[in-house]
């Protein structure tokens, strides 16, 4: 991190699970720094969501991202929360966050 | 009634005192637990040890329903089955196994697939619906199913190292199509028997399901409504996440589609999801 | 070898098909889990689970110790038992239920109370410990004969609503003396037949004891060491907290104290925990 | 709290389990504010035990505490965290912490 403009840079823990880590070399857990982009002032998850696609899914995209939001079946938390509950794609995220990707599980 | 505020005979009493012995259950809970009837969808790897705990606890009407019959690639993970059982139909399996533990029980057995022509029937018959079964038109059709007739529903899944938990339609709590309109692609469905599963996993999945069904059978705890559990057996980790609650705008129990008995037994979950309600085996060529 | 780079058999490969086909399972994975061997103290509410998964898994030598005798009022959690079985030794009902799940497994019974003048060889035998016991005398004896003879221990315990799992003596970490040097007072060591529970509850535990038992056998994931899990049914919450490491101040495991195997045999458990090994059975005198 | 002098007053949760909920009247969670002694400047586990013992534990004394620390059997942790890897009595508390008490369980 930048200490002279740690501002726009954000750490992150990014966690993939369900089957979502075999997109991004089955890695589970991600400690990630985010820049933010010219003249950003704060980091919203649709951002977040377009800097993974950039930086870390290696292959088939399509299994984590439908347009310019996750695919069906793939639930969004944010500290442990649903992002429905905190304004899905407009939620802004603050340093140190930990953002869970979770592919639903059908089998038993 | 006994005289004594309760129906319980002493070889209840007897059977269930380390029940009875805790405040917070009690003779009370376990009252309500006995005249409780839960349905248990799927009798495979989730599903044994959900009945196994469930009979063994004192629910009062046990429904088991599975088509399939036990194979020998089970027996790694489906520990209500036994090797004498191989062969022969899981739900006759499940319920002598059932029955060995707690005789005082009833027992249902329904040996078919579940379908929009029978759900509606058989679930009607149940307070409390559990989830074990293996794939997404079934999840899709049996949550459906319990908003239609207004049962809540335990909800559990495992695939290779992981486990998800929750429950549905519980008290005013979202629905699975609350929380998840669009049912995924195809490629992202993989079932244990596509991807492996670890045996203990579904084993740790169904011990929190039945307990599930039991918090809520007795009126005893907090029930996971609004709340999921997801487990990460590699790491040995367990989150407890908090969910979205119902949707206004869910196609099924929001506020302007109430979903009719009709409407359910017209809907083609196989479409819906493009993927069979009944899958065949895969047959493993391993080397 | 059969020539595939493993010793798997046709039957084998049947058996456990779901296990080899997890990538971070595989043969590999399965192979060290049917070469292990895994000592389950305790026929009870923990063992009953602990034993039918490791049996179900492929876990090649299981012996199981418990000098109790199967009651009507164990069945409420201790799933592994039927009720043909009441009145018979918990050991040989263990393993009749062990061998009917997996005829390929070498299941050894221990028909008497663990004690320091047996724990030693009894022990020595295993890769791996499982403390499926129910009091604290047995659970000090156990941690420290590990120590001395240098195996990892998979501690599990439920009561009431609550559980809590962890690993001990494993790759440097802590054994239960370095956690609790001094015993607790004896009005704080409730046991499940005094204080009841929920038969569920040691369900979960047994399950996730049964879990890490796999994963240090198999080499696969991150045992719970230096970690503990601490369960609440009641609210559904599950915590994984950070415990303490190895204490070089340890009596048994620290620098200045390697506990010998004379010690060990002479310690007398009873005295230092102020209650007895084998506690007698609580008579229930409900209403 | 008080909004002028909120560096004296500290919010906590408190839990309790594995039985000692038994000595707070059965209340597992407990939301505190724990007054600073005059003139502290930072909390400590040991004050904290002191403030629970008279102000939390209705009965039974004795089953949490043995001198001026926890009873033998009983574990407390700090944000998730053993106490004995933060100083155990000495332990600087900070606005928010989870403090968890625990006794051990034996029974299976
Ligand atoms: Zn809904
Ligand atoms: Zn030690």
């Amino acid at each position: 991190v930048c200490k002279l403009c740690s501002f726009y840079n954000m750490q992150l823990t990014l966690e993939f699970g369900g089957g979502l880590e075999l997109l991004c070399n089955s890695v589970k857990i991600h400690n990630v720094n985010v820049e933010l982009q010219n003249g950003a002032e704060k980091l919203t998850m649709k951002d977040l969501l377009s800097w993974i696609r950039t930086n870390l899914i290696k292959e088939r995209p399509e299994m984590f991202m439908k347009g310019d939001t996750v695919r069906p079946g793939v639930l969004a938390l944010v500290n442990d929360c649903d992002w429905e509950l905190s304004g899905q794609l407009d939620t802004t995220l603050e340093e140190k966050d930990v953002v869970v990707f979770i592919s639903t599980l059908h089998g038993g | 009634d006994s005289g004594y505020g309760h129906d319980l005979s002493p070889q209840m009493i007897h059977r269930y005192s380390r029940h009875l012995l805790l405040p917070s259950f009690g003779v009370q809970g376990q009252s309500k637990l006995l005249k409780s009837s839960i349905l248990v969808v799927g009798a495979g790897g989730l599903g044994s040890p959900v009945l196994l705990y469930l009979a063994a606890c004192g629910a009062g009407r046990l429904g088991i329903v599975d088509h399939d019959v036990v194979e020998l690639n089970n027996m790694h993970r489906q520990i209500i089955h036994t090797e004498g059982f191989i062969g022969q139909p899981k739900v006759k399996s499940a319920a002598a196994a059932c029955h060995s533990i707690n005789s005082t029980i009833q027992v249902v057995e329904y040996q078919e697939p579940l379908r929009t022509s029978n759900a509606l029937e058989i679930m009607s018959k149940y307070d409390i619906v559990v989830d074990a079964t293996d794939n997404a038109p079934s999840r899709y059709m049996i949550s459906d199913c319990c908003v239609v007739i207004g049962k809540p529903l335990v909800s559990g899944a495992a695939v290779g190292l992981e486990g998800q938990l929750t429950v549905f339609n519980y008290n005013g709590g979202p629905c699975y199509r609350c929380l998840f309109p669009t049912p995924p692609p195809t490629t992202a469905c993989q079932r244990c028997s596509d991807a492996g599963v670890l045996g203990v996993v579904p084993g740790v999945i169904g011990c929190l399901q039945a307990l599930e069904a039991i918090k809520i059978a007795s009126g005893v705890g907090e029930p996971l409504s609004e709340r999921m559990l997801l487990f990460d057996a590699f790491s040995g980790r367990i989150r407890n996440v908090k969910i979205r609650g119902r949707s206004l705008q869910c196609v099924v129990c929001g506020e302007n589609a109430p979903f009719s008995k009709q409407q359910f037994q017209e809907f083609d979950y196989e479409n819906f999801t493009q993927s069979p309600l009944t899958p065949l085996p895969l047959k493993l060529n391993l080397l």
